[in-house]
């Protein structure tokens, strides 16, 4: 049998084979990130002893404040709602997290979900990314700050989105992946669309 | 022809660049800068319509989008748009233009033939006759081939569309004098400011009026110091051919920007969308719309080269046409004496009939000086000309009532302007409720200058009735002070602005809308109200006489306002002409509600990329690429695409599905199971929750082990199935239909949070992170035997409704012993990441076993044949468990009273008669029965025909060599019963198609009814 | 009733410049009282009060209207009629309706302008292909005209339809009611209120209800803004502003009302010569006489009396119109408006006595008023002359809302419009 | 076209993002099975429908996937706030429950 190989929700297309170095020949640039780790973390934000023992197992304080996240080295925690998380791991690293916070939180009402199957990540930059945002997406991008998430629409879809350097990071769901990038191609399309190599996670 | 061109400096023509083009097929030749209609009035085409009705010619009436006559159809093929009127239509080169009326030709139109019979045409004849039912259709016909303007196009559209969602502090719509100075102001301040302009440049009225004065700057130079400002701050967003058409609550501004459609076919650009639709929500609204000239109404007003005079101004002085040598100007206020100056200046002859006798003693003073030849206290009684206008007959009129006091000259004359007024463009802000108010002195329907200040709709210059360009500016100073006032910004950014003009002050126009030719209405020669449906001031007396009087039923009775220019010419003569006929105050009548569009829109541009592969998700599984690479043919569940069955080559459905069933009857098949909803639900409350949103009991289930339950409303029907695994005391997977995963969630999440939010449980999808591939078939065992690591396999050991975590392939698996066919089978659940790799590897592994795919065709036989039911196809929303047979999946006794338990006891639920499932065999086994054949109780189909039930699957089956269904039946289970059977109330039968087959009520378990090959 | 309207009379009043027509109604002043008040001047109380006056000789009649007559769902649908429902309850009261409309235009001396172009429902999935055999089954048991169409033979009678099987939703079939149509919707509020007004029937506009005078747990009579008007039988007509009259008679209804919007595109020369409606991509499509293609959309799911709805559900419509027709991709959306459509639980309306004797409702017609039109003001007027529902309208009380014996016609029915 | 303030993202978003979630505050009865069938109907079916203010909820679903509370009214579209279900009720009741 043969060593075991993952597909990610955007393998279809193909991207790694077209991607190349961004510069100023499109105004759009995107890639997906694959293959990250994705902890859904549920509990009361209110509950200080679950927000201790998760904050000290993820090693970063749980964002409490709406629409914020906080991140380290090799992750990011993004606030969902008031007891929902997203964990956004390294490669490779979700099921030792997951384990981590589940000893963690052993007695503690909470939940802590593996979804790292369940979701991609998506690069998005250039000097047209907030256009192509305006496109296919009803919120108001142009006042997102860094260090703000907010789940919102995309398309007849839902993706969450947060800045990160010079461009965004989208987060959806692997079934909905296809439509999505397809959507956003077409958006990105009269700007000059360009694969971008080495997205920075 | 008497039209000419007018080189004058600040027109917007550039004579460098001629522009060829063509009006059903004639070549012509134009200026960049031109539209199409100021392109075809050079070139003096002056009929290029017929009318609706009556067929009579019809010529160009405005510069804008209130023009009602000239529809155009622009190119041909794919790229054709019908209904573009002309004087919106920038014109490029080798621009095609065909007309969209008249047949055969423009000069010879059938239709007015029939208007030689107007009278006997009236407002809402075809009430009256055509009226038997049979002969309808043929009448039908004639009145639909002779209706319509433009053709749709007959191909696909080979451009795109797009929407962009913007937000801004302030939005202001339209870019003439007011909403520039609006912008300038909240640009200043440093407010996100987003200025529209329905033309390709702003300007408005100035554009036709450049010997106006702001502030000691003529308005060309004004207008260039002013846009440059704004195009140089950041803040400050300007889009041209941006045209807002409708405002909804909450201040969401649609407004449509044109991309593509000024440039000639070759020059636009591939990748660039035709049309895009901002949705711009903004914090505040200025509304800087304007106002449009409403021509007054005379007898045979409609014949070509009558145009209102505001647009007769606006092709002199902005396109640099002059539409004709001799012109008679008719008006009833100061609007028009400007533009007569500006003819004279051009080199026409002006007559200016005003319909006051005693006039605004400057403009007198100035058109007399210029040369202008004025009639005081006249009006038109008619004009004359057919295809195109040679001169009017005056009449005096009475200086207090409208009515004719003694004739006046008759004046011959090559082009005539009539203005009536000005209607302030209130639409948008009458779109989200707003009501406009009709104001006695402007002759007007204008909104507040406060606008609705609650909502931050604020309203500048004309659309509030400020027609001096003064006094319009001083009042958007005031507005915007207060609207930046409001926002605790310095409001002295405006005042900054120096806006003093030297226009004479105006006076008030006179009452005047219908000019009164001493017949009685309806006696005389047509006059025209709403051009574009040939509504007469007659029809409207008409609609008044037969009791139409409430101005909603006069528009609907007549058709007035109904057209493509949303009555913005007619509308107010319209209710001002009705007013008069019912004896009562223009605001008595009322205004018809103002409805989006302001100005047509592209139904692509309202699609924009929900159109073609992204009109709606589609969703597929992590797996889909091996479908694909077996040659699957697909079916759409939901937003799901699943494969449907595995053709070999030179199979059809029927011998593929065949296959696949022995497959996983005898041997081994694997199917796609990834779009099961899946739902992961931690807490120690979980089993409680699942007690009472399930209608079976969870108390006792251990962990390792799974349960199939029944999800039903509070109605107590059933709508969804899935099996819950217990994955440890506090920690449980549930598994929903593939349709109703995401209706499930949210229905728990709703019970959870509103009702029961103390119980300890969290719900997480978990549907995208697992893939799922279901291995079924006496040799299931062996093929994972090959590729499954820690799980002990043997019945004994993992039992009929167990689940064991191990590897499968090396990969880190949950495993089900769980099946939808009745045959042993494990469902294997690894990461979507390995889901492509896992099935690989299962079907290397089932290799030797003959492995077959199957899709959901095969699964629906294999489930039908166990009788196990699919929820939404034997289900309809009105089935209890009861009705399904299934008291085993309720448990009555428990404490809590599940959802939808009370509703079983109601009357009717609880009574005789209902319907419930069975199995059914058709007397002729090879007859399979069409899924949605009626039960009934005789072979008689003679309608009507009493039916019982209804066939919900229906499948042959190739493990009995015969064919099966499902159906549900009234009394169906006493029916198939002992008893039933000796009544003979067992045979039935099904109809469908005009035929009704013999059938026989069975269990719907057709195979294995033990229920013996899962378990082994 | 003698017929006034016909080429005869457009002839002979065309010869005097057309003065010499009559108003096509009487505008009444309410009297103090009438035997029977219709609440509601839409198409449904006019018809109401028509059958009323002809089939039960009660002429001592009011139609009482808040606003202007037919001003309502009347004026605001986009015209289909058909009767292919699922259960026989709906489909024998459809049918009766479609029945009535056949003579419409003859009985009413009005040409309603019923045109019988017949009407397609799409099927995109092998469940909708199910569904819609199921129904048009029943149909032909309930002699109502019907029949399952394939892919191809749709695209042979509809040409312009997008049958790719690559679609999002593909068209697998269709049923089709050749005898089903459209009709012009204000004639029909105009031709029975005309029809009504001969029989002596008193139609009163501007004139709400504000209030019920209810006795010993029977009515008695209205206040209105136009004064209080007795009468010991009141019919309830009112569509969306239902919830508001029970009120008033302190009944609680299983009503919500919704915006549901349509759209019609500028008029174009012939290019759809019948009526197509798809619940999967939630659009719906005929061309009017005057060469506007008339459009319904999808329901909004909040509850409004504003008669606006949300414009991303107009968005939806023109997308899904375009997946149906590429080819009006480039046509032009000329006017948007909304109305406010009653809605049970079980897409089946109410035509029901009530806990108060003399008290009546008519409503929760949903998506499906117009097309019903004559015939539930046929069955109302029945009703209420009666006190006893007639058998078409038995099931279509308020009891089922207690019993469960309700008649769902969702999903299968092909319900929206 | 409506703009809701969302009480645990604490933003406003539009309407997009949300889905309506039917009347607030129709609890479900404690002990359903010593209701008759009016009374079992009505809290099924009967709803108040009012044309003015409107207690309702809506859930969040592109975002925080909570429902919450929005006081609407059904005859202008006007918004009076939105509430957590807990502040909500509170708010509810402190007008009596309303209409």
């Amino acid at each position: 049998m043969s060593e075991p190989v993952m597909r990610s929700p955007l393998h279809s297309f193909g991207l790694a084979s077209q991607a190349r170095q961004i510069d100023d020949s499109c105004g759009v640039w995107a890639n997906e990130i694959p293959y990250l780790g994705y902890i859904s973390l549920r509990g009361d934000g209110r509950d200080q002893t679950f927000v201790t023992a998760a904050s000290n197992a993820l090693g970063v304080p749980l964002p409490l404040q709406s629409c914020t996240l906080s991140s380290s080295n090799d992750l990011k925690v993004l606030w969902l709602s008031p007891d929902e998380w997203m964990i956004v791991a390294a490669p490779g690293q979700a099921n030792a997290l997951r384990s981590c916070l589940q000893q963690a939180l052993a007695g503690v009402r909470s939940q802590v979900v593996d979804n790292s199957g369940g979701y991609t990540k998506i690069f998005l930059g250039g000097s047209k990314a907030l256009d192509v945002l305006r496109h296919v997406s009803v919120y108001d991008f142009e006042s997102l700050q860094p260090n703000r998430v907010v789940g919102t629409t995309f398309g007849k879809s839902s993706a969450y989105v947060f800045r990160q350097g010079d461009g965004y990071r989208l987060i959806v769901r692997r079934s909905f992946a296809d439509y999505i990038w397809r959507y956003l191609a077409r958006a990105a399309t009269p700007y000059g669309f360009g694969i971008a190599n080495a997205a920075p996670g | 022809m008497t039209s000419f061109r007018v080189r004058r400096p600040g027109a917007r023509i550039d004579f460098e660049k001629p522009l060829s083009f063509s009006f059903d097929g004639q070549p012509y030749s134009g200026f960049a800068g031109d539209t199409l209609a100021s392109a075809l009035l050079a070139n003096g085409v002056r009929m290029l319509a017929r009318s609706f009705k009556y067929g009579r010619p019809r010529g160009i009436v405005g510069s804008g989008p209130e023009e009602p006559n000239a529809l155009m159809q622009i190119e041909t093929g794919a790229h054709t748009i019908p209904n573009l009127k002309a004087t919106q239509v920038e014109l490029y080169d080798g621009l095609t233009a065909r007309r969209t009326t008249g047949y055969p030709t423009l000069e010879f139109d059938l239709k007015s033939i029939g208007g030689v019979f107007a009278r006997f045409m009236p407002a809402g004849f075809y009430y009256k006759t055509f009226q038997n039912q049979k002969l309808w259709p043929k009448f039908e016909h004639i009145i639909r081939q002779a209706a319509g303007y433009g053709s749709a196009p007959a191909e696909p559209d080979p451009e795109t569309y797009d929407h962009s969602h913007r937000h801004a502090q302030v939005l202001v719509v339209g870019g003439g004098a007011s909403g520039l100075l609006a912008a300038l102001a909240a640009g200043r301040a440093g407010l996100k400011v987003v200025l529209l302009d329905e033309q390709k440049e702003c300007g408005g009225w100035l554009l036709s009026s450049p010997y106006s004065i702001i502030g000691g700057k003529a308005a060309d130079a004004w207008l260039k110091i002013v846009i440059g400002e704004l195009q140089s701050m950041p803040n400050v967003e300007v889009l041209t051919r941006t045209s807002a058409f409708a405002l909804h609550d909450m201040n969401l501004v649609l407004a449509v920007e044109q991309l593509q459609d000024h440039l000639p076919l070759a020059e636009r650009a591939v990748n660039r969308p035709r049309q895009r639709l901002h949705r711009i929500r903004a914090e505040s609204v200025v509304l800087a719309t304007g106002a449009i000239e409403r021509p007054l109404v005379f007898g045979n007003n409609d014949v070509p080269g009558i145009m209102t005079a505001s647009a007769l101004t606006t092709y002199l002085n902005r396109y640099g046409v002059a539409v004709g040598k001799r012109v008679l100007l008719h008006t009833s206020n100061d609007h028009v004496y400007q533009g007569a100056c500006d003819l004279i200046r051009a080199g026409c002859e002006v007559v200016l009939a005003d319909a006051r006798a005693r006039v605004n003693p400057a403009w007198e003073k100035r058109a007399r000086a210029a040369g202008v030849d004025l009639r005081l206290g006249y009006g038109i009684s008619f004009a004359r000309g057919g295809r195109e206008v040679n001169g009017a007959q005056l009449v005096k009129l009475d200086a207090g009532q409208n009515v004719v006091t003694g004739t006046g000259p008759s004046i011959d004359c090559d082009a005539l302007g009539s203005s009536g007024g000005l209607s302030p463009t209130v639409h948008l802000y009458c779109h989200d409720g707003g009501r406009p108010h009709w104001d006695e002195e402007k002759l007007a329907f204008v909104v507040p200058a406060t606008g609705r200040a609650k909502s931050r709709i604020y309203c500048v210059g004309a659309v509030t009735g400020e027609f001096g360009l003064q006094q319009a500016l001083e009042q958007t100073q005031r507005t915007i002070g207060d609207l930046l006032a409001s926002l605790g910004k310095p409001t002295d950014t405006t005042s900054a602005v120096d806006v003093r003009t030297d226009e004479p002050q105006t006076v008030p126009p006179r009452r005047i809308f219908r000019i009164p030719d001493g017949k009685r209405e309806g006696h005389g020669k047509k006059a025209f109200v709403d051009f574009q449906n040939d509504v007469s001031a007659a029809d409207i007396h008409l609609a008044v006489r037969e009791n139409y009087r409430s101005i909603e039923h006069i528009k609907r009775y007549t058709a007035l306002g109904f057209g493509t220019d949303q009555g913005k010419l007619s509308n107010v003569n319209g209710f001002a002409i009705a007013a008069d006929a019912r004896g009562v105050s223009i605001p008595e009548v009322g205004t018809t509600t103002y409805r989006p569009a302001y100005s047509p829109v592209t139904f692509g541009t309202l699609a924009g990329l929900h159109a073609d592969e992204t009109f709606e998700p589609r969703r597929y599984s992590a797996m889909h690429a091996c479908h694909v690479a077996r040659g699957a043919e697909f079916e759409p569940v939901g937003q799901w695409l699943r494969p449907w069955y595995f053709p070999l080559p030179g199979e059809d459905m029927h011998a593929a599905v065949r296959r696949e069933c022995l497959a996983a009857r005898r041997g081994v098949g694997i199917m796609d199971a990834s779009t099961l909803g899946k739902i992961d639900l931690r807490g120690k409350d979980v089993r409680e929750f699942l007690g009472r949103v399930y209608a079976n009991d969870w108390a006792k289930l251990a962990p390792g082990k799974c349960r199939y339950g029944l999800m039903l409303d509070e109605n107590g029907m059933v709508m969804d199935d899935g099996v819950t695994a217990c994955i440890t005391d506090d920690h449980f997977v549930m598994t929903t239909t593939t349709g109703g995963a995401a209706r499930v969630l949210s229905w728990l999440e709703k019970w959870h949070q509103t009702e029961w939010p103390d119980l300890d449980v969290y719900m997480t999808s978990v549907t995208d992170h697992w893939a799922t591939a279901a291995i079924v078939g006496p040799k299931s065992r062996e093929v994972l035997a090959k590729v499954c690591a820690g799980i002990d396999l043997s019945s004994s050991a993992f039992k009929f409704m167990d689940w064991r975590e191990g590897t499968v392939a090396g990969i880190p698996a949950r495993v089900f012993r769980i099946s939808f066919s009745g045959e042993l089978a494990f469902e294997v659940n690894v990461d979507a990441n390995y889901g492509h790799y896992v099935w690989e590897a299962l079907m290397d592994a089932g290799g030797e076993f003959g492995i077959t795919p199957y899709g959901t065709e095969t699964m629906h036989v294999l489930r039908a044949e166990k009788g196990f039911i699919i929820v939404g196809q034997d289900t309809d929303g009105s089935m209890t468990p009861l009705d399904l047979d299934m008291a085993w999946a309720v448990s009555m006794k428990k404490p809590f009273s599940f959802i939808g338990k009370r509703s079983f006891a109601r009357s009717d639920t609880a009574g005789p008669n209902r319907k419930q499932l069975v199995g059914l065999l058709t007397e002729d086994p090879e007859i399979v029965l069409a899924e949605g054949a009626q039960i009934i109780e005789r072979a008689d189909t003679a309608p009507p025909v009493p039916m019982l039930g209804h066939v919900t699957s229906s499948y042959y089956s190739p493990e009995l060599k015969r064919s099966i269904a499902l159906a549900v039946v009234r009394d169906g289970i006493n029916r198939r019963s002992e008893e039933g059977r000796k009544a003979g109330r067992n045979v039935l039968y099904a109809h469908a198609g005009g035929k009704a087959h013999k059938v026989r009520l069975v269990s719907p378990v057709f195979v294995d009814p033990k229920g013996e090959r899962q378990n082994v | 009733m003698r017929k006034d309207y016909s080429s005869w009379s457009l002839f002979t009043k065309g010869l005097r410049h057309n003065e010499g027509w009559d108003p096509a109604w009487r505008s009444a002043e309410p009297k103090p009282s009438y035997d029977v008040v219709i609440v509601g001047a839409g198409g449904h109380g006019l018809a109401t009060a028509y059958y009323l006056a002809k089939e039960h000789g009660l002429r001592n009649v009011a139609v009482i209207e808040k606003g202007y007559l037919g001003g309502g769902n009347t004026a605001r649908n986009t015209t289909i009629v058909r009767s292919n429902y699922l259960w026989d309850e709906a489909a024998l009261l459809y049918e009766h309706a479609l029945k009535l409309w056949e003579g419409l235009t003859e009985d009413l001396n009005f040409n309603v302008m019923f045109s019988q172009r017949g009407v397609f429902n799409l099927g995109h999935t092998l469940q909708d292909m199910r569904d819609i055999e199921r129904r048009v089954n029943a149909n032909n048991l309930n002699g109502i005209d019907a029949l399952v169409l394939d892919a191809a033979e749709v695209k042979r009678r509809i040409p312009i339809l997008n049958t790719a099987k690559t679609a999002r939703y593909p068209v697998l079939g269709a049923s089709f009611q050749p005898r089903g149509g459209i009709a012009r919707h204000d004639a029909v509020a105009w031709g029975f209120a005309r029809a009504a007004s001969k029989y002596g029937v008193d139609i009163i506009e501007n004139c709400e209800v504000i209030g019920m005078d209810i006795a010993n747990g029977r009515i008695v009579g209205l206040e209105t803004t136009r004064g209080p008007i007795r009468s010991e039988r009141v019919g309830c007509v009112a569509s969306g502003h239902s919830s508001v009259l029970a009120k008033m008679a302190g009944i609680r209804m299983p009503i919500e009302s919704h915006p549901l919007q349509a759209f019609v595109s500028e008029s174009m020369k012939p290019v759809l010569d019948t009526v197509v409606m798809s619940n999967a991509v939630h659009g719906y499509a005929s061309q009017s006489d005057k060469g506007e293609l008339v459009i319904g959309a999808g329901i909004d799911h909040y509850t409004s009396y504003t008669q606006r709805g949300s414009p991303h559900i107009i968005e939806h419509t023109a997308a899904a119109i375009i997946e149906l027709f590429p080819m009006f991709s480039r046509v032009r959306m000329n006017r948007q408006w909304g109305g406010i459509v009653d809605t049970t639980p079980d897409a089946c309306p109410i035509i029901s006595k009530t806990k108060i004797k003399g008290l009546y409702f008519n409503c929760g017609w949903g998506t499906g008023g117009f097309k019903a039109t004559p015939g539930s003001g046929n069955v109302f007027a029945h009703t209420i002359a009666k006190d006893d529902p007639h058998p078409l309208n038995r099931a279509f009380d308020l009891a089922r809302f207690s019993t469960g014996h309700l008649i769902d016609e969702h999903g299968a029915a092909g319900v929206a419009h | 076209m409506f703009v809701f303030f969302c009480p645990h993202c604490g933003e406003n978003r539009e309407e997009e993002e949300f889905g309506y979630g039917g009347e607030a505050f129709i609890p479900r009865p404690s002990a359903p099975e010593t209701l008759d069938d009016d009374a079992w109907g009505d809290y099924l079916f009967m709803r108040k429908n009012p044309k003015g203010w409107h207690w309702e909820m809506w859930s969040h679903n592109t975002g925080c996937r909570k429902f919450f509370v929005v006081k609407r009214n059904t005859a202008t579209n006007a918004i009076a706030g939105s509430w957590t279900l807990s502040d909500g009720r509170k708010a509810y009741d402190a007008e009596g429950g309303a209409t």
